[in-house]
């Protein structure tokens, strides 16, 4: 007993060597503020090269090279930040009418995965008719990635715009691009849309939602709701523990790859000039 | 007069001596009625198996003499072992069997074809495999004897894999790995080979054991899923949640019929524990090699086995996936001037590193 | 909308008909209410009366209708057949999902009965009607022709 | 393959957790497991040492190190951080010793903030593994004996002796290759200026060999 003690002590000083190590390199690492200042940013601009967060399927070297593949491909195609909420026109070419491409506009209501695997789903109402669809962002058969319009909305998923009135997914194809001046935050629309009634594709009154006008529900789906709440859900440390990369192992994968993404962003601004320059000449 | 008396008398002795006598012939005689049977199989474990974790007790070294031990280490393992490659080495022909590697599953990734295409795949890192010991076919010794129909006799060649520090070993362990030079490992294995694909002690193994486009056999350990029943099992259907059905809903059901053959039948599919039994995947295909780490991206997610866990790679058996090109045999020794490409893609497969694919008319 | 103006109860007879749930019942299977898509009169007329056809046979092995299938519909009182343009259920990616099951009428020979489909069609039908006309030796590739926009 | 939740931001723990949480099945349900542990972490923020039972004590560490964690690095005037302190912490006024004991207390702490160890077993009794839990930096006296004056056992006296020698020999070795180095460059050297004749280079070599 006494030994298993003291060997257990001893591992723990081991990893608070090892901490203590790796807690000065990111010392060094923030006294250069804009370095720092943009690692903070990158969690949210590049969220899919974090790696998942289950425990069991963790492996660093795996992890390595799949970031590795990652920026090979955005070497060659640019996808930009953007969120859910943001609209996009995704240009990919298309195998069943060869030569051509297919474009498609319409607002990211999911983005999901991670990695290589990490996809989006794209909505928009064509003709009244509701169409939506799942794209994988390390596809190599996707051309363009332009964001429309950048912006945020009230919640994590807008699955419920499937459930809304079409006028909330029904987006013109040939939306211009709408610029943010440089340096501004990205910013959050407010926007609360009105369901349609009930019934509903998922029961949207158990998902707090935030960006869903008030909408009336019957005394037994309250009651139902209220069963089957999980409000302690957000006290559960452990639980938020395991579902997230501490911010440590953060900027140890964003600081390995942060000179490539700077790369990136530099040449992409290059374009972006390129582009507007291009502008008058294009005749609307 | 007692037994014993009598026994003790030089006439009955002699006569118990020719009892006995008799009564082994008489035995040997039923056995050559049965000269077919293969002997019986002696329950010896190889030699390499022996203890291998020492019992740790906490020593309480000082700070300099914990780092003096490691320094000790250090120094007699730092220097990788001289090895003297075979002079003269056979060309590679199909029914050479060359041997396999140690290596580690680390996880699933998409890839893409160029034909826009998404395939899954698995990689896996071959570790740092080194030759302990090659037993030749005369020297293996194995637990079983078989009769001596076996034309092609295969030596054994065992690897070991992952360095380790060997202070935390027994000494009968340690000792396996002195002739080949290399430091102690934490895991061995044996592969049976031709003699002809015999290495010596302390030659390392990569990732380029395998070329791109081969197809190999993945052994390993499925994860274990403790006492299940037919459903989770054998992928039973089980029988319908209602219309009467009363607590057989997740059951097998009947297992045989009765009367002459009113008994359970060997073989029976029925509930017990599943998994933690060492599995094949066969005839997966390497799409891509990466040279500087070792990994090997091998064709679906099938491979036997938790991620981390240890697989065991062999070239295929399946006869029509044996490779048409010669491969590196015994082993890949990095002769060639020409440095490998880190990455070593497979031709239908597309680099994330090339450009977007567009489908062109033929 | 169309249903606003309708007795209350006939608004619940129409969504619990045609309205699924549940994503089982995403599947086009027998007894599954499609939405005609093309301008063909009785496609038309069926969909204005608020009574859409019903799925009454699937022509494949499962049962189970996929994009570009076959289905013998019952419409207005008559058999028809018709071809799946479009599905709500979770397809591959890059193909899309609709928030229908859409449905274009055609004739035995694969000649529509329309002159024009008025919502999205995917692409990837271009692709399986292909393969369909070959192997079925009934040109289904018409009512790409009848398209008017592909996504 | 999920992605990872990046909205609220975390510090990594200095101990090594399980990958998966035990269930301690309540009929409360997964509410009525915070409820059992938020206790023992009440228990260990207000006596600081406890004896407990080991799987209890192992999961109610993890917790109580995420809550110091999250303490330090968001402080008392962080909203969410208060009500999660406000639900663990049952007897409020410990809430208080949180951040303004603990917090100063582990706030350049390279360690783990708790400490654990396993405890005998009553015999006869239970057969359930006991452990005991506290926080670091408490006023008892400490519960193992003191090690760092480990120079005279008599194992390190040994290896103290072996290094001696064993390093004198390293270093004569260096030291004699250096000087065989050296020679073999002046020889080099020698060749280099006396290059010009031809008898000269003959006797250098039958020297090299």
């Amino acid at each position: 007993m006494l030994v298993s003690t003291i060997r257990h002590f001893k591992a723990v000083n081991y990893h608070a060597r090892i901490l203590r190590t790796f807690s000065s390199q990111i010392k060094g690492q923030s006294s250069r503020s804009d370095t720092s200042k943009s690692l903070s940013e990158l969690r949210n601009v590049y969220v899919e090269f974090l790696p998942d967060p289950t425990v069991e399927f963790r492996n660093p070297i795996r992890e390595k090279l799949e970031r590795l593949d990652m920026l090979a491909r955005r070497g060659q195609i640019d996808i930009p930040e953007f969120y859910v909420g943001s609209i996009l026109a995704v240009t990919a070419s298309d195998p069943h009418s060869l030569g051509k491409t297919n474009r498609f506009v319409g607002i990211c209501i999911k983005r999901e995965g991670c990695g290589l695997r990490a996809k989006f789903i794209l909505r928009n109402v064509i003709d009244h008719q509701g169409v939506e669809v799942l794209y994988e962002m390390y596809d190599p058969a996707l051309q363009k990635v332009e964001v429309l319009r950048l912006e945020k909305r009230l919640d994590d998923k807008l699955l419920y715009l499937r459930d809304a009135l079409p006028e909330y997914s029904t987006f013109d194809p040939d939306m211009e691009i709408e610029v943010l001046p440089e340096g501004s935050r990205v910013p959050v629309n407010p926007l609360k849309v009105i369901l349609k009634p009930k019934p509903w594709l998922e029961r949207w009154e158990r998902q707090n939602l935030r960006g869903v006008q008030e909408f009336e529900i019957s005394e037994r789906d309250k009651r139902r709701a209220d069963k089957v709440a999980t409000p302690w859900l957000k006290y559960d440390l452990m639980k938020n523990y395991m579902n997230t990369i501490p911010e440590e192992e953060q900027n140890e994968i964003f600081s390995e790859i942060h000179e490539q993404l700077q790369q990136l962003e530099l040449t992409r601004k290059k374009l972006k000039r390129k582009r507007s320059f291009v502008k008058p000449f294009k005749l609307g | 007069m007692a037994l014993s008396q009598i026994i003790k008398q030089p006439t009955m002795k002699l006569l118990e001596e020719k009892f006995l006598a008799l009564s082994i012939q008489s035995c040997s005689a039923i056995q050559s009625r049965n000269k077919q049977v293969a002997p019986q199989p002696r329950l010896r474990n190889p030699t390499w198996l022996t203890k291998k974790n020492r019992v740790i007790h906490d020593d309480f070294l000082t700070a300099d003499n914990a780092q003096f031990v490691q320094e000790v280490i250090k120094d007699r393992y730092d220097v990788p072992p001289k090895v003297e490659l075979p002079k003269n080495t056979v060309e590679w022909t199909p029914k050479l069997k060359r041997t396999g590697v140690i290596a580690r599953k680390i996880g699933e990734l998409p890839l893409w074809l160029k034909t826009g295409k998404k395939i899954s795949t698995t990689l896996l890192q071959v570790l740092d495999n080194h030759v302990i010991k090659y037993f030749t076919p005369e020297e293996y010794d194995p637990p079983r004897k078989r009769p001596t129909r076996i034309k092609n006799k295969a030596g054994c060649l065992l690897l070991g894999a992952e360095a380790t520090d060997p202070t935390y070993l027994t000494k009968e362990y340690c000792m396996l790995f002195k002739n080949s030079g290399v430091i102690p490992k934490k895991h061995l294995a044996r592969f049976f080979i031709s003699p002809d694909a015999a290495l010596p002690p302390g030659t390392p193994i990569t990732a380029q054991h395998f070329s791109v486009g081969n197809y190999v056999d993945v052994r390993g350990l499925t994860k274990y899923r403790g006492f299940q029943g037919v459903m989770k099992r054998h992928g039973f259907k089980g029988m319908p949640a209602s219309h009467g059905v009363t607590k057989t809903h997740r059951r097998g059901g009947n297992i045989g019929g009765g009367g002459e053959k009113g008994r359970v039948w060997p073989g029976t599919k029925m509930p017990g524990h599943m998994g933690n039994r060492y599995r094949f995947a066969k005839g997966l295909k390497i799409w891509r090699i990466n040279t500087k780490l070792n990994v090997l991206w091998v064709s679906g997610i099938a491979v036997p086995g938790a991620t981390n866990s240890l697989v065991y790679i062999y070239d295929t058996n399946l006869p029509r996936r044996k490779p048409s090109n010669p491969l590196a045999f015994p082993t890949y020794f990095g002769l060639g001037d020409a440095v490998a490409e880190e990455d070593i893609y497979e031709e239908s497969l597309h680099r994330f590193s090339d450009p977007t694919i567009v489908f062109q008319k033929e | 909308m169309l249903y606003i103006s309708r007795p209350f109860t006939s608004i619940i007879t129409y969504l619990n008909r045609n309205i699924h749930t549940s994503k089982i019942q995403c599947e086009i299977q027998k007894q599954t209410r499609l939405r005609v898509v093309d301008n063909s009169e009785i496609g038309k007329r069926a969909m204005a009366e608020g009574r859409p056809p019903k799925c009454i046979h699937v022509y494949n092995k499962t049962g189970v209708g996929r994009l570009g299938d076959k289905v013998l519909v019952a419409i207005k009182g008559e058999k028809k057949k018709g071809v799946l343009v479009g599905l709500k259920q979770n397809q591959k990616v890059k193909v899309p999902k609709f928030d229908s099951n859409n449905l274009v009428l055609i004739d035995d020979n694969g000649t529509p009965l329309g002159t024009r489909i008025h919502v999205p069609i995917p692409t990837v039908l271009r692709t399986i009607l292909k393969e369909k006309t070959i192997a079925k030796g009934t040109d289904y590739t018409k009512l790409l022709g009848i398209a008017s926009k592909f996504v | 393959m999920n992605q990872a939740d990046i909205s609220h931001l975390v510090s990594r723990l200095k101990i090594q957790v399980n990958p998966r949480l035990r269930k301690f099945r309540n009929p409360e349900g997964p509410l009525g497991r915070l409820k059992k542990l938020r206790k023992t972490v009440t228990a260990l923020f207000k006596h600081e040492r406890i004896e407990l039972n080991y799987p209890r004590a192992e999961e109610a560490r993890m917790y109580a190190e995420r809550l110091i964690s999250d303490a330090i690095r968001y402080g008392d005037c962080h909203k969410t951080t208060m009500e999660t302190a406000d639900f663990w912490i049952e007897e409020k006024q410990l809430i208080h010793k949180l951040f303004k004991v603990l917090v100063p207390r582990y706030e350049h702490s390279q360690t783990s903030y708790t400490r654990m160890y396993r405890a005998p077993r009553p015999y006869p009794g239970p057969m359930h593994k006991k452990a005991v839990l506290e926080l670091r930096g408490n006023p008892y006296p400490p519960l193992l004996p003191d090690f760092v004056s480990n120079r005279n056992l008599i194992h390190n006296v040994l290896l103290d002796e072996a290094k001696k020698e064993y390093r004198s020999q390293k270093y004569a070795e260096i030291a004699a290759k250096i000087e065989s180095a050296e020679k073999g460059a002046l020889q080099i050297e020698n060749t280099a200026s006396e290059k010009s004749s031809i008898e000269q280079n003959a006797s250098v070599s039958e020297q090299k060999p």
